[in-house]
């Protein structure tokens, strides 16, 4: 019984063999022109890079990038004194799908933490983490134990924006400074609260200056706008539809899911309309297979995305069909000192909204060193708070909206 | 008033028939090619439950495995992931192909077989009813997509497994062939759909000509008769989730040539149920329903998406099953496997 | 065909002494427990049969007490059980949801035996309906600035709405699904679960797809200068009666009135339709039950208590998105049922609670009686101790905690008391000598029937022989010796 | 596969084209598989004490008399097999079967197997619809009524695998019966309505009653997989009684049982029929269908072959060849008129 067991497996093999071998004659045909691929194995994507090119205001036009003021070092002078046990809680998506996106943010206020720990001996502040899953209603489950931890000073989150509007109330009744790394739905600074402050441009002008940029700058007349079903991808992919006016081609808009990995018939619409170019509104996740898909299709116009794919994740993802690639995000560019600590502390490179983590940290850090003790005051250090960080100068109005809101255009290159 | 002037602003369910004009033997090219790998993970589907009578949940994941075990070999091989094609002519490919889709019937093969008996045998020594064993099922699923969430990537360094996809291995650079009625068809899309096409026919012949074959029809026919005839039910039970999970392993290789970025934990689970839905749509139990629900769902998807928009896939996917076991319970070969069972 | 019918060899027309039936030479199948070896649950028995005696207000008395204690849970704060990573209010809140959507899905799988994996879609319909009617962003509000409704009474006022549309979409879906048997009827319900999600994803303008629905309504009461907006809305965290506590009795109250409404139909002509449906289709058909307007039924009071729990859930919330009313959540929900143990309705609500409350025990919890743990990362792990948890326990307890223990009388009560009483004054020989010396009825036989039957009865239905009298014209198999 | 039965008009489950009372339930469910296991002590009740008035056998026999308003006087023909005719594919399994059944008499169905007890059994109840002919019951057509509608217009039946609800008690499967007769709906059930209320406690009086009937009142309180086999067929006959039937068909009710069983539920039939039913037996023990039916029908391939008392049906030839086969010398002589 066993040999036979093991023939008929072995037959099957070799019948494998000979479907392999009638293909590969198949392309034996077309055997001279694969020579043309060069790229041995090593050159790979070693040296695709995402390359900040040019910085951009609301209506897309290029701005010369002035050399902003030194960032402030969360360091400060090392004579912080601060009560036992202050802490900064982060609440994000640490654990599910997108667990990725929270880890960035927690990763980035380590660096800032553990650099404001090491300078100041009299002060030793610890980062509590609450996991939300990315689920509005594990969100309402964690927010009552932050707001409750009276040790807690400042909240870095909540990550999403769903999270968000789901907390939001609770924040700001307590008066818990919270700011966000990466809620970018603009309508949640419209509910009045005085205590959220957005760490970063939201998709209210991060869309139209991509928008205009493309449409003016880069001279697209027809572009595709494909989004996912995230609130980010929603959000984003109206505010560009909007600017785009009518260059955006409703023919070859698609929505897909997150999750998804076949794009088959997206990239059919895409190629079978005369579009200049692809925005996709969503996270790398799905990115990176899309534009690979749209290569192997042969469809080589230019991809553009935002902060959400702005990601070293898609470069080593999509290879070679990342090439060219344009992607926006309110974020600046992370100096190589920072990036080589981050490696260093999390043992991977800086990811989306890493730097926002980082800046948003090294802000409370500086109140707690200036004196800060609780949660009022830490309040209204933030309100009155007008400082260089890393990516962009934070400085907020009075709805929680940074005011000198500028974003940044990448190309993987 | 409020309805009416929400639902003509803008159509919510587009409805634009041109567009499938336009692309519609391109999508009907694509869709075979994803057909024929939910194609072959049905048959998988419908094996097990032929013989069991057992939604085999679980079966998503031994796919899923079979992606990371073709990914594995392929390391093994020495190949470094990276972004790029790699062009070492094309016998050496064609040998590697072959290399990695054997490691990944092996990966998948192995699971499925451990699967059986640490899952589903004790379940069988003690009689349970079909509920138990879904749930069963659905446990395994869980188990085995948390494993390699969090379990492999501790045991292989971080090389394997964890939350983000594998960086692609990217044997095979698609390359358009031929054009049939101004459709591109590329050599991944042939590779893929004649290696299933070949795996079909070597399984049906199996099934319909070797003695192993009559053995799993009997069981599935009359387990308690076919036992008294001399037929061992326990080996035919493990060798009917071994083929199942062969050919999830190759259905694996084929998927990864068309997506070399989807090996990730959570990449079976989708796939498995719309594996399962095209099983199910050709007849639940029938081979060659698994097969042709397999390319009809695929190409249905894709219509679909073009006719309706992209966001309506799984939904035209789910409501074709619906309608199709409303009209034809048994699907639509019937069922031929074991018993008919409504 | 090794079916055996009593008169092997045709008797001669002068009719011969009938040979005894020769038991079938079927396979004992496989992992039956011979009667003999089961365990004798002495005090079990006494304890069951007590409780079964016990008048169904005399149960509730009993219940009383624990409900309570149940419901001052998150005050007491009881140390180890208070959850450290999240709030237990709301955890608790949580777990009276998922209560109640076990104690639906438990009519449709436990009792009906129709296994609906899409249980989520009656969930998510529920907790739309409140949305879309109460959300501003939606375009059919019909709350204060725009519609009608007053904002206090908004969610009270839309949730008869939001059980009524549930119930239709269980009657939607049931009626041209309900045809179809055991595993078709799960595929065509997972089906339904995921239409559900992606048709709350997709109609954007309704729905608000991705971006969802905010500040949906919720009941406006205890509203006091600190709380503007009633001790119901999220923003009451402060003390310890947070909106979670507040948001669980209202569960509370929800759960008991469905324990009520569901025991009146188990004790009525349903509960047994149901039953017998779950134990034998055809058979119930032939006795008169009609089978197919009883599973709709199953299908619509299941559904109509999963809108109720998605309306408290978007109340609790006052945020719904689409992204967790995936298949996850309907497998948990099945889980929560089988765990408890199918058909019982107290059995499943503890399922409930362990689905809810364990990975909330781990979480953020650095020390367990001085054991320092990891809390994230073990609630991290939070599925595959979940995947393990269901399949040890389909191998060696898959009847559930607390297996199915159906009264299905209204007026059953007196026997069992009188069933207690014979019990009690039964002598030590144990009931079965006392049955078998007293012939108590005329007429009747009563002595242990045909030899090597007792027990289960070798009811025939053997693995998988077709039998004497089975339809499909196989009467030529009738004798099997043709 | 062996083909489906044309026209199964009966009950619209497509996907059930036959009545598969050879319902093949796969693995019987496991003892420790089922919901509450453990309780196997048999635990018996004295339903006297309950019901006092049920120590009063005539009194019991009272309240189980079938009180159904029946068309036709005792004697006239309650159920008429009109030139029925029932095609499987090639096979015809009944070919223009014609015969009926009286009120008030107990009717035996014999025939060697395969001669289509079954197939006539199923074609009565309503299971499956003639090919050609018609089956009349007190004076109606049995067309395409489903088959609960069957159980209400009076046909009652056991089956030869005993098919109980195994979860259930003796008594709860006895009530079971008589909700074919109730009309209270999940909203009567909810707002426990008057109706409802009556309709309990008469399905209980009535159950308890059929239960010492048939004597298995001792065992009401349990469950009827806990049952001894005597004790299981006699609660299928009581399930059957509590419906309320004109026509009560059992079928092969003593498949298993020894001699002294057989008498005792010869004891039973009569009683049945004493009680005001009409009792429909197939069986194929000769001994036990001489010793309680009042006509006999033989069927043979499909055909009627003898239909009178039972003296002159087991004395006639044509049944005896049916069932002994012909002796040689009679074949060698070709007189016998073998059947094609």
């Amino acid at each position: 019984m066993q040999r036979t067991a093991r023939r008929t497996t072995g037959g099957l093999a070799l019948a494998l063999a000979a479907t392999l071998a009638i293909t590969a004659c198949g392309t034996q045909s077309q055997g001279d022109n694969t020579g043309s691929t060069e790229s041995s194995s090593e050159t790979g994507t070693a040296d695709l890079a995402i390359v900040p090119s040019v910085q951009i205001d609301i209506d897309g036009q290029e701005v010369p990038v002035e050399t902003s003021g030194d960032p402030v070092d969360p360091a400060g002078d090392g004579t912080a004194e601060c009560a036992e046990g202050t802490s900064i809680a982060m609440a994000g998506a640490l654990t599910g799908p997108n667990a990725a996106l929270g880890q960035n943010i927690l990763y980035g206020a380590k660096v800032a933490v553990d650099a404001f720990n090491a300078a100041n001996a009299g002060c030793q502040i610890t980062i509590k983490e609450f996991d939300t899953e990315g689920d509005p209603q594990k969100a309402t489950q964690v927010a009552p134990q932050i707001v409750g931890d009276a040790s807690v000073i400042a909240l870095l989150g909540p990550a999403f924006s769903g999270e968000t509007s789901a907390t939001g109330d609770v924040f700001s009744q307590a008066g818990l400074p919270s700011l966000s790394a990466s809620a970018t739905n603009p309508d949640i600074t419209k509910n009045g609260w005085k205590t959220f402050f957005r760490g970063l441009a939201n998709d209210a002008v991060q869309g139209p200056a991509v928008a205009k940029y493309m449409v003016d700058t880069l001279g697209y007349e027809k572009v595709c706008v494909v989004q996912d079903n995230s609130d980010y991808g929603v959000g984003l992919a109206k505010e560009i539809t909007a600017g785009l006016g009518d260059a955006a081609d409703d023919s070859c808009s698609a929505e897909v899911k997150v999750g998804d990995k076949d794009f088959a018939a997206a990239t059919q619409l895409i190629s079978s309309s005369d579009a200049d170019a692809v925005f996709y509104a969503g996270y790398y996740a799905e990115a990176a297979p899309f534009a690979q898909q749209l290569r192997d299709a042969g469809v080589d116009i230019p991809f553009v995305s935002a902060d959400g794919t702005n990601d070293p994740q898609f470069v080593t993802q999509a290879g070679a069909a990342s090439k060219g690639a344009i992607l926006s995000c309110p974020c600046g560019p992370a100096p190589d000192e920072f990036a080589s600590a981050y490696e260093a502390l999390n043992g991977q490179a800086p990811g989306v909204y890493s730097v926002e983590g980082y800046d948003l940290a090294t802000i409370m850090l500086t109140g707690i060193a200036s004196g800060v003790t609780d949660r009022a005051g830490m309040l209204d250090f933030v309100t009155n708070y007008d400082g260089e960080g890393l990516a962009r100068t934070y400085k907020w109005d009075d709805t929680g909206e940074l005011s000198s809101a500028l974003i940044w255009i990448y190309e993987v290159k | 008033m409020l309805v009416h002037d929400v639902l003509a602003a803008d159509p919510l369910i587009g409805f634009d028939l041109a567009a499938l004009g336009r692309n519609f033997w391109a999508l009907t090219v694509d869709g075979l090619t994803y057909g024929a790998v939910y194609a072959l993970v049905a048959v998988g589907y419908t094996l097990v439950y032929g013989v069991l009578r057992l939604i085999n949940f679980a079966h998503s994941e031994i796919f899923m495995l079979g992606m990371f075990g073709q990914y594995a070999t392929l390391l093994a091989l020495g190949f470094y992931p990276s972004g790029d094609a790699f062009d070492k002519g094309i016998l050496l490919t064609v040998l590697y192909l072959g290399i990695a889709m054997i490691g990944g019937m092996v990966v998948a093969g192995g699971a499925a077989v451990g699967l059986e008996r640490v899952a589903y045998r004790p379940l069988r020594k003690r009689g349970a009813p079909s509920l138990v064993f879904l749930i069963t099922a659905i446990g395994a699923s869980f188990v085995i997509q948390e494993f390699v969430h969090f379990v492999l990537p501790a045991l292989t360094g971080g090389e394997l497994g964890g939350v983000n996809a594998e960086q692609p291995i990217r044997l095979v650079e698609p390359e358009v062939q031929f054009q049939i009625f101004g459709a591109n068809v590329t050599n991944v899309t042939l590779i893929i759909i004649f290696s299933a096409l070949i795996l079909a026919l070597a399984t049906d012949m199996f099934i319909n000509r070797t003695k192993f074959g009559r053995g799993i029809r009997a069981v599935a026919q009359d387990p308690v008769t076919a036992t008294l005839m001399g037929v061992s039910r326990e080996r035919i039970i493990m060798l009917t989730f071994l083929i199942g999970g062969i050919l999830a392993g190759a259905a694996a290789l084929l998927y990864t040539l068309r997506v070399p970025n989807g090996i990730i934990y959570s990449g079976g689970f989708i796939l498995g149920i719309k594996a399962f839905s095209a099983a199910v749509l050709g007849g639940i139990g029938n081979l060659r329903g698994a097969l042709l629900g397999g390319l009809l769902l695929g190409v249905m998807e894709n219509y679909g998406q073009v006719v309706f928009g992209t966001e309506w896939r799984d939904v035209v996917a789910f409501v074709l099953l619906i309608v199709v076991l409303m009209f034809r319970p048994t699907g639509i070969l019937g069922e031929s496997l074991g018993r008919a069972r409504a | 065909m090794s079916t055996s019918t009593p008169a092997e060899n045709d008797g001669a027309p002068v009719p011969g002494p009938a040979a005894p039936a020769r038991p079938r030479p079927e396979l004992p199948p496989a992992g039956q427990t011979p009667v003999g070896q089961r365990p004798h649950g002495g005090a079990g028995d006494r304890l069951r049969l007590w409780w079964d005696a016990l008048a169904r207000p005399a149960q509730w008395a009993f219940g009383a007490p624990f409900v309570l204690f149940i419901a001052l849970l998150p005050i007491l704060n009881i140390p180890v059980l208070t959850t450290v990573g999240t709030n237990f209010g709301a955890v608790m809140a949580q777990f009276g949801m998922y209560a109640l959507i076990a104690i639906g899905l438990n009519v449709v799988v436990g009792q009906a035996g129709l296994l609906d994996l899409g249980y989520v879609g009656f969930y998510a319909i529920g907790a739309y309906t409140l949305a879309i009617l109460t959300s501003p962003d939606s375009p059919w509000n019909v709350t204060q600035p725009e519609g009608w409704l007053s904002d206090d009474w908004a969610w009270l006022a839309v949730l008869p709405v939001a059980v009524a549309i549930t119930a239709m979409s269980g009657l939607v879906l049931g009626s041209p699904t309900l045809r179809l048997r055991g595993d078709y009827l799960a595929i065509v319900t997972l089906g339904f679960g995921e239409i559900v999600r992606l048709l709350a994803d997709n109609l954007d303008e309704i729905t608000g797809g991705g971006q969802g629905l905010k500040s949906v309504a919720y009941p406006r009461l205890g509203v006091t200068e600190e709380l503007p907006n009633g001790v119901f809305s999220a923003g009451n965290v402060g003390s310890t009666l947070n909106s979670g506590v507040w948001w669980f009795w209202l569960s509370l109250v929800f759960i008991i009135i469905s324990l009520l409404l569901v025991g009146n139909l188990e004790r009525s002509r349903v509960g047994r339709a149901w039953v017998a449906i779950r134990e034998d289709e055809d058979a119930a058909e032939i006795m008169g039950v009609p089978t197919f307007k009883f599973k709709l039924w199953a299908f619509v009071i299941g559904a109509s208590i999963g809108g109720v729990s998605g309306a408290i859930y978007a109340g609790q919330v006052q945020f719904v998105i689409p992204t967790n009313f995936n298949i996850i959540n309907s497998v948990l929900f099945l889980c929560a049922v089988v765990l408890g143990g199918q058909g019982n309705k107290l059995g499943v609500i503890l399922g409930a609670f362990i689905i809810v409350y364990l990975p909330n025990f781990f979480l953020g919890r650095t020390s367990l009686f001085g054991i320092p743990i990891d809390g994230n990362a073990i609630a991290n792990y939070k599925y595959l101790f979940f995947g393990v948890a269901l399949m040890v326990l389909m191998i060696f307890r898959p009847q559930g905690l607390i297996p199915v223990r159906q009264k299905l009388l209204t007026y059953g009560r007196e026997l069992y008391v009188a069933a207690r009483r014979t019990l009690a004054k039964m002598p030590d020989g144990g009931p079965q000598a006392a049955y078998a010396t007293s012939a108590p009825a005329s007429g009747t036989v009563g002595t242990v029937g045909t030899p090597g039957s007792s027990g289960p009865a070798p009811t025939g239905h053997g693995p998988d022989g077709p039998d004497e009298n089975g339809a499909t014209g196989n009467d030529t198999t009738d004798g099997g010796n043709r | 596969m062996s083909n489906e039965p044309g026209g199964m008009g009966a009950g619209g489950d497509v996907g059930d084209a036959h009545l598969s009372l050879s319902a093949d339930a796969g693995e019987p469910m496991a003892e420790k598989y089922l919901p509450g296991a453990g309780l196997d002590e048999p635990v018996l009740v004295d339903v006297t004490e309950v019901r006092p008035e049920l120590a009063d056998a005539a009194l019991v026999d009272e309240i189980v008399a079938a009180d159904r308003e029946v068309l036709a006087e005792v004697g006239e023909p309650l159920l008429k097999m009109e030139d029925v005719s029932v095609v499987f594919g090639g096979l015809t399994a009944l070919d223009s079967v014609t015969f009926d059944i009286r009120r008030g008499e107990i009717l035996g169905l014999i025939g060697p197997n395969g001669a289509g007890k079954t197939t006539a059994f199923n074609a009565m109840t309503g299971v499956y619809r003639p090919t050609r002919g018609q089956v009349r019951f007190d004076g109606q057509v049995l067309g395409k009524a489903k088959r609960n509608q069957i159980t209400r217009l009076g046909i009652a039946r056991t089956f030869q695998n005993i098919r109980l609800f195994n979860e259930m008690t003796a008594l709860e499967n006895v009530v079971v019966g008589t909700d074919a007769r109730h009309r209270t709906s999940v909203p009567g059930a909810l707002l426990r309505t008057r109706r409802h209320r009556q309709e309990e406690r008469d399905a209980i009086d009535r159950s308890m009653a059929i239960l010492e009937f048939v004597g298995v009142g001792a065992r009401a309180t349990e469950k009827a997989r806990n049952l001894s086999y005597g004790e299981q067929r006699r609660l299928e006959i009581a399930r059957a009684l509590a419906t309320e039937p004109k026509l009560l068909c059992l079928d092969e009710p003593a498949a298993g049982f020894n001699p002294a069983e057989k008498e005792a539920l010869m004891d039973l039939i009569r009683h049945i029929r004493d009680d005001g039913y009409t009792v429909l037996l197939i069986e194929h023990d000769m001994r036990l269908v001489r010793g309680v039916t009042d006509r006999i029908v033989v069927l043979e391939f499909g055909k009627v072959i003898a239909d009178g008392s039972p003296e002159d049906v087991t004395s006639d030839p044509k049944v005896i060849a049916a069932y002994l086969g012909v002796p040689d010398e009679e074949l060698a002589e070709g007189d016998a008129d073998a059947p094609a």
